[in-house]
């Protein structure tokens, strides 16, 4: 049995509950287990980057410091924890001084980070520590039929981290065929979503999400398919003001990529969180779920 | 020291390139005064010590005074060793008594810290002082120089080169990889920026190459090895099976109209035509014999069909033929391999390959091109819609720390001369984004003029990317190219029918492979490096090794055929000496110090020591030796010696970096 | 500044092959690339013509560290020379450490023609790690070391 | 003889003050904007005492600094005054807290902006101690 | 050693593990600016951001909205052809405006900031109704509206937390941070 440390991080307590509770289900299916770090902080989103680099590290090194010690990978599902978690790690492995300094600071609970642990997103788990055929040998109900517009968002892919492909992967896109389902051709993958600006930059981050939309009306998806709670959250829950800034009329159902792995692997809609959605997914998604019991 | 040397030192100011940072007039008095006891009798500094009146300067001195050994401080002895070894050689003392010290490349140039360049220029000069009176007088070795040459690589430039050569009187090997010589200058439809054909310009010059008595023209052939060393190489150059007899073959076509088997032609078409499995690339092509693609043909795939065996007028195939191992003797070597244009594909963002109508720069050429598959007309990638808006992405793959970091230099006249040509012949609306515009040769900004005064649009912005994503009314079925115009600060997305990526030049895939073959190296991005990058841009640092044209940088046709012919003359000026001298950097063997332990043997990559059983000594072969000094450092007993760099020239150079030559040093011991 | 205040400035003898390293200082000074001055170069025919005697009279004669420097593994203009001085390298540092002398003071680098740049900024690096490591402390100064010292003391 | 003071300042308006002050006031005043150039001087050169701001950089990196110079062998005598602007810059952190002196190990913290006088008094008598210490050792 | 620094040095001093002005480099592109989401509502594209203070206009580069609206998405970032990370300019101008307390009017991106790490500071996590104070009111009624019908919609389907969260051992966490930020009252 694989087993990783699971960082779940802020979001996926409340707001995002239905992707903790469907990344649970999911990789219990496929043998995995997820041990969720004890007493976890947040990952600080990006916002202490804008007040002291040093606090963000820290804050960082700490989980990274817990997760040591269970000597486990550790996966995070939201991509934001997961890209500073990454470089928090790859900038205290450079930098034998701030590392230190960090240590210095992590000591007051008594804790410290060596520099080894390995940080994976939780799609990556799907895409690289399990093969498509153990995915698909755990399907029951294929999505056939449902086209999946495969949305990437920014920080799994970006910054580089050393020779892969930042402007076309293809490992989502894996994903989905081994579950049955068409991944569409889905020009704005790549685009941000501006999940981080819905606050501060209102009217620009809604100008994104109708973009991202649309694009996924154009290439005739049923459903988006994320692996981020905050592009979830964005690109569901901001329909209704989108459609009332734009006079647009999205209803557009925007899934985790575990709920789609869930529903082919036949585990009941509920207990993937299904239900919680603003935009209520087409039936059509749940028949082809079920269309082979 | 038993006999006592006379010494003379001279400092250059280097105008204030060494003056500027080095006490040159501290450092001479110093020398002058401290180094007396290693023999120094006269110290000098001087404005420019390699001008006439500084070497005289350094003559006089030797007849004066009687020098016997001479350091000159000055620049990188791989600039003016020559020079002052001349200069001495002038005055009757043996240029290898002379010795060149570095202080503006390792001293001036690189250091700001005034007195420590000074300090560290005394300790240089005292290292050359210590190191010159174990100097030996020297003559070189002569060689005779094979007069043929070997031209490798039979584009613009290596044509160029031969025909040079060939017309001089002198046999010259062309070696080209492809079944045909023309290189990408045969792809191309027009030259910018006069627009002559290029087929016209270059074509008569194949066929001069093909039929010139002095050419041995060897295409569908590669250097298997190289051996040997300036004026005497032996190449060994496999001569791939064409499986067609050049000796009875007419080149009359037939064989390759019968043949049934089409095969996408990746080469010359780049991907845009077909030809067949026995084919010549292009009708022009030189020699005219075809050859037959083994991986594609029918018969060796599956054992039948020998269509091109039947019709055969003159019985010329000959599908047994094997590849040829051909041995020839030379005394230059010309490389002039070209480039590979730049794998578009890896800029994913642009769509290459992804979507249909982007096309990269070849792909263009050959769909202008009037005998390419579409016969000139230029259309989408369905063969028959005419764009109605076209845009040309310039520096794709160059400019650019992702891929390439330099400028390909031919890639903004490239694209002005497609926006020329898309204009010309559909009318198209064209946009150029570029981020400068680099148009330094004759004529060329006036072709930018004229492009302007086509009204073809110019965006001052490198493209973000290149998608299908439909955001727009009017954007339906385009590409959409998203740019920020630059000189508005606006964000642009521009909808086009037809995407054109002027992809850059980059060293062929194996330039490393061929370089080390022929013993000299490529710079950090690839391209084979030069002598000097200004004053002797086709020469490379192995004598007898020449470059030509792209290999050794991007560059556009003229400039290839420039160094093409500059390369030729610098091997016809060889080739007229008749034996060139060598520097007698030697090893060489005590017998009666030799153990016969036969270590050297080993480590002599040139197997230039031999063993002679009889006497149980090892010796070297000063023809073969080239002075590389492993067997010197290697041998157990110090029989070995190493002329110019024995070991007490080396020993007593580094007392005198250190300074242990002069008694009242205080620097080098640490408080 | 006074004499004492002054900090450490490492001597180091390096060692350069005519047709890599050696073209590489040419470069650096040709781009006018700055880097420490405390290196002194010689220049060989090949890296493969580094006799070990060398490197330990240098240390001798009083250098606080040894740079040796050639053509990358591949690239040798001797076809595989400087592999002989990689070997005799790692000897080196052995028998230096046998000595007690600490190994950090004898560096490899190599260095094509065209890498002025890399040049420079190594051997910036290597004064820094050899000033950290202060000066060599030889333990049985040979004679020619000695020599000047007694006199400087005598006079 | 005259005392040579390193400040490690990324605020070249502020650094511009405090040099003019300290210049006319007979001292002898080095600038590095970072904590890099700052750290490269401090071992390399020799100076009497380090003017040593809280926020550069990355953020709190004075902090890193002066823990770096405590564990210094040679560099732990050296006095080090820290002038912070650090109360104003993240005030809304801990509104109306102080700089907590227990995590910073130096000899004076005076905060910005800096009274001339008071600067001179703070530097002469840290130099002054350190230099008793230094004799009591001897 | 020089008298002064350029702006453009000052801000390269910001950057993490900056060597010289990578800045400097920049040739003007406009690579960052095209592919830039948000470029549209900035005052100045991220190209010119970097020409102005290449050019030493401080106050007109603090005044901008441009790095408030950076969106993190890194894909100016990967796509520079001279790697100059963009991204973390914007970081770092966001912090450099944060401590001189200096930016355009109006905006709701350094109060949000600055609540949203005040909040983990004091509770090692986040919690979303603490946080909607630093900008509600910045919004229009409408926005404010919209809003708060989200926020209700979220609090019925169980995707809004009622109590703040945090973490256990959160006493030694703020003493963890006060050894990285030396303020505040950790007794």
């Amino acid at each position: 049995m694989k087993e990783y440390a699971y960082f779940p991080g802020c979001s996926l307590e409340k707001m995002a509950v239905s992707y903790h509770l469907s990344a649970l289900e999911t990789t219990k299916k496929l043998g995995i287990k997820l041990k969720e770090l004890e007493d976890w902080n947040c990952c600080g989103a990006t916002t202490y980057f804008y007040i002291d680099e040093l606090l963000a590290y820290t804050l960082c090194a700490r989980n990274l410091a817990i997760a040591e010690k269970t000597g486990l990978d550790v996966v995070a599902p939201c991509s934001a924890c997961y890209k500073n978690m990454y470089f928090t790690a790859a900038h205290l492995k450079k930098d034998a001084d701030l590392a230190e300094h960090v240590n210095f600071a992590l000591e007051e609970d008594n804790l410290q980070y060596n520099g080894n642990v390995n940080i994976k997103h939780l799609i990556e788990v799907f895409a690289q520590d399990v093969s498509a055929e153990e995915i698909k040998s755990k399907v029951t109900r294929p999505l056939e039929g449902i086209r999946v517009a495969p949305y990437y968002g920014c920080q799994i892919v970006r910054p580089q981290k050393e020779k892969e492909d930042v402007e076309q992967p293809q490992f989502f896109e894996g994903i989905l065929s081994a579950i049955g389902a068409t991944p569409v051709n889905y020009p704005l993958k790549m685009r941000c979503c501006g999940g981080s600006l819905i606050i501060s930059s209102r009217t620009a981050a809604l100008a994104m999400v109708r973009n991202l939309l649309q694009s996924a009306v154009d290439s005739q998806a049923t459903v988006i398919a994320t692996a981020c709670p905050m592009c979830q959250v964005n690109l569901e829950c901001y329909q209704q003001q989108v459609n009332q800034e734009f006079g647009t009329n999205f209803s557009f159902p925007v899934l985790y990529f575990t709920q789609l792995i869930g529903l082919a692997f036949g585990i009941p809609p509920k207990k993937l969180g299904i239900g919680k959605e603003f935009v209520s997914i087409a039936p059509s998604l749940l028949r082809a779920g079920q269309s082979k019991d | 020291m038993e006999k006592k040397e006379k010494i003379g030192v001279y400092v250059c100011h280097c105008g204030t390139n060494i003056a500027g940072v080095v006490n040159v007039g501290e450092v001479s008095t110093w020398a002058a005064e401290n180094l007396k006891d290693q023999g120094v009798v006269v110290s000098r500094d001087y404005k420019f010590m390699c001008s006439s009146l500084g070497q005289e300067l350094i003559q006089k001195d030797i007849k004066e005074y009687g020098l016997t050994r001479v350091v000159v401080a000055a620049c990188s002895p791989h600039l003016h060793e020559a020079t002052f070894r001349n200069a001495c050689k002038g005055a009757d003392l043996n240029p290898y008594l002379c010795e060149l010290v570095s202080i503006r490349e390792q001293a001036s140039w690189v250091h700001t810290d005034k007195v420590a360049a000074t300090e560290k220029s005394k300790a240089l000069i005292s290292g050359g002082v210590s190191r010159v009176v174990y100097n030996e007088p020297l003559e070189p070795l002569y060689v005779p120089i094979h007069p043929a040459t070997l031209v490798v690589g039979g584009g613009i430039s290596g044509i160029q080169a031969a025909l040079e050569i060939a017309d001089a009187g002198y046999r010259v090997y062309l070696v080209e990889r492809e079944p045909s010589i023309g290189g990408h200058m045969a792809q191309f439809d027009k030259t910018f920026p006069t627009l002559d054909c290029s087929a016209c310009i270059l074509t008569p010059r194949m066929v001069q190459v093909g039929s010139h008595p002095n050419i041995t023209l060897l295409t569908y052939s590669e250097i298997e090895k190289v051996e040997g060393y300036v004026g005497n190489f032996t190449v060994s150059i496999r001569k791939r099976a064409r499986s067609v007899d050049e000796a009875t073959c007419t080149g009359c076509g037939i064989c390759w109209e019968k043949c049934p088997k089409k095969v996408v032609d990746n080469v010359f078409e780049a991907g845009m035509g077909n030809r067949k499995a026995i084919y010549v690339p292009f009708p022009q092509a030189v020699p005219k014999y075809p050859v037959i693609d083994r991986e594609n043909c029918t018969f060796y795939i599956k054992g039948t069909c020998k269509a091109c065996e039947k019709f055969c007028p003159t019985e010329a195939i000959n599908f047994a033929q094997e590849d040829e191992i051909i041995n020839v003797e030379v005394g230059n070597v010309i490389l002039a391999t070209g480039y590979d244009p730049f794998d578009a594909r890896r800029i994913t963002q642009y769509g290459y390959g992804r979507l249909a109508n982007v096309f990269t720069s070849l792909e263009f050429e050959r769909l202008s091109n009037a005998a390419g598959p579409t016969g000139g007309n230029i259309v989408l990638r369905d063969g028959k819609t005419v764009p109605k808006v076209v845009g040309i992405v310039h520096c794709v793959g160059s400019r650019d720390k992702n891929y390439n970091e330099y400028c390909s230099a031919i890639c903004c006249m490239q694209s002005l001369k497609f926006a020329h040509l898309v204009h010309e012949r559909t009318g198209a609306e064209i946009y150029n984004f570029y981020i400068d515009i680099r148009a330094p040769g004759k004529g060329y900004e006036e072709f930018y003029h004229r492009l302007l005064d086509e009204g073809t649009h110019f965006v001052r912005g490198k493209v973000a990317e290149i998608s299908d994503a439909v955001r727009l009314p009017g954007e339906e079925g385009k590409l959409i190219i998203q740019v920020e115009d630059t000189l508005t600060g606006n964000q642009l997305r521009v909808p086009v029918d037809m995407a054109i990526l002027s992809a850059g030049l980059e060293p062929r895939r194996d330039a490393k492979a061929v370089a080390k073959q022929f013993g000299i190296s490529c710079s950090a991005d690839g391209w084979l490096i030069e002598r000097h990058p200004k004053l002797d841009p086709v020469a490379t640092v192995t004598e007898g090794i020449y470059i030509a044209g792209c290999v050794q940088g991007p560059k556009d046709i003229p400039a290839s055929v420039a160094q093409g012919a500059a390369a030729a003359a610098r091997i016809l000026g060889k080739i007229m000496q008749k034996e060139i001298a060598l520097e007698p950097i030697r090893a060489s063997i005590k017998e009666e110090q030799c153990s016969g332990c036969r270590i050297c043997n080993n480590v002599c990559p040139f197997n230039a020591i031999l063993f002679h059983e009889d006497k149980m000594v090892s010796e070297v072969n000063p023809a073969l030796c080239q002075g590389c000094g492993t067997c010197v450092a290697a041998c157990p007993a110090g029989a070995i010696s190493g002329t110019g760099f024995s070991n007490q020239q080396i020993l007593s150079q580094i007392e005198g970096l250190m300074l242990l030559n002069i008694k009242s040093h205080k620097e080098t011991v640490p408080a | 500044m006074t004499e004492e205040t002054k900090s450490f400035e490492p001597t180091i003898i390096g060692f350069t092959c005519n047709w890599c390293s050696y073209r590489a200082a040419d470069m650096a000074g040709t781009a006018r690339m700055k880097y420490a001055p405390n290196v002194r170069l010689i220049r060989l025919m090949c890296s493969g013509r580094l006799d070990p005697t060398f490197v330990f009279k240098a240390f001798a004669s009083g250098a606080d560290a040894v740079l040796i420097s050639g053509c990358h593994p591949g690239d040798c203009h001797y076809i595989s020379q400087n592999y002989k001085a990689l070997r005799r390298f790692h000897l080196m540092k052995r028998v230096l450490t046998q000595l007690g002398i600490e190994p950090g003071r004898l560096k490899l680098l190599w260095a094509s023609a065209a890498e002025g740049a890399i040049f420079a900024s190594e051997i910036t690096k290597f004064v820094e790690e050899v000033r950290a490591l202060g000066p060599l402390n030889w333990p049985q100064p040979g004679e020619q070391v000695s020599t000047p010292i007694m006199e400087e003391v005598t006079a | 003889m005259t005392k040579r003071l390193l400040m490690i300042d990324d605020d070249p308006d502020f650094v511009a003050g405090i040099k003019s002050i300290l210049d006319a006031a007979g001292f002898e005043v080095e600038v590095t904007y970072n904590p890099k150039d700052g750290l490269n001087a401090l071992q390399t050169k020799q100076y009497d005492l380090l003017l040593l701001d809280i926020m550069m950089g990355r953020g709190a990196e004075g902090i890193m600094i002066a823990r770096k110079l405590r564990k210094d062998a040679k560099l732990r005598e050296m006095p080090v005054l820290i002038i912070t602007g650090m109360r104003e810059q993240i005030a809304f952190l801990f509104p109306g807290e102080p700089v907590h002196p227990r995590f910073v190990e130096v000899d004076e913290l005076v905060e910005k902006p800096v009274e001339p006088k008071l600067l001179i008094e703070k530097v002469n008598s840290l130099i002054q101690t350190a230099e008793a210490r230094k004799a009591g050792k001897k | 050693m020089t008298d002064t620094i350029s702006f453009s040095q000052e801000v390269s001093n910001l950057l993490y593990a900056a060597e010289g002005e990578p800045l400097r480099t920049c040739i003007q592109c406009g690579t960052c600016s095209g592919t830039c989401p948000v470029a549209g509502y900035m005052d100045y594209t991220p190209r010119q951001i970097i020409a102005l203070i290449n050019a030493g206009n401080k106050e007109q580069v603090l005044e901008s909205n441009t790095f408030w609206y950076c969106a993190s998405c890194y894909h100016c970032t990967v796509r520079c052809p001279q790697k100059i990370n963009i991204t973390e300019l914007m970081y770092a101008l966001k912090r450099y405006s944060i401590w001189k307390g200096q930016h355009k009017e109006g905006l709701i991106g350094p109060t949000f900031s600055e609540a949203f790490v005040k909040m983990i500071v004091r509770g090692g996590r986040s919690f979303e109704p603490v946080l909607a104070p630093s900008y509600i009111f910045s919004l229009n009624l409408r926005e404010m509206l919209q809003e708060v019908t989200n926020a209700t919609e979220l609090l019925l389907k169980g995707r809004l937390p009622v109590l703040p969260a945090r973490i256990k051992r959160i006493d030694s966490f703020k003493r963890m941070i006060g050894r990285i930020i030396p303020m505040g009252g950790l007794e």
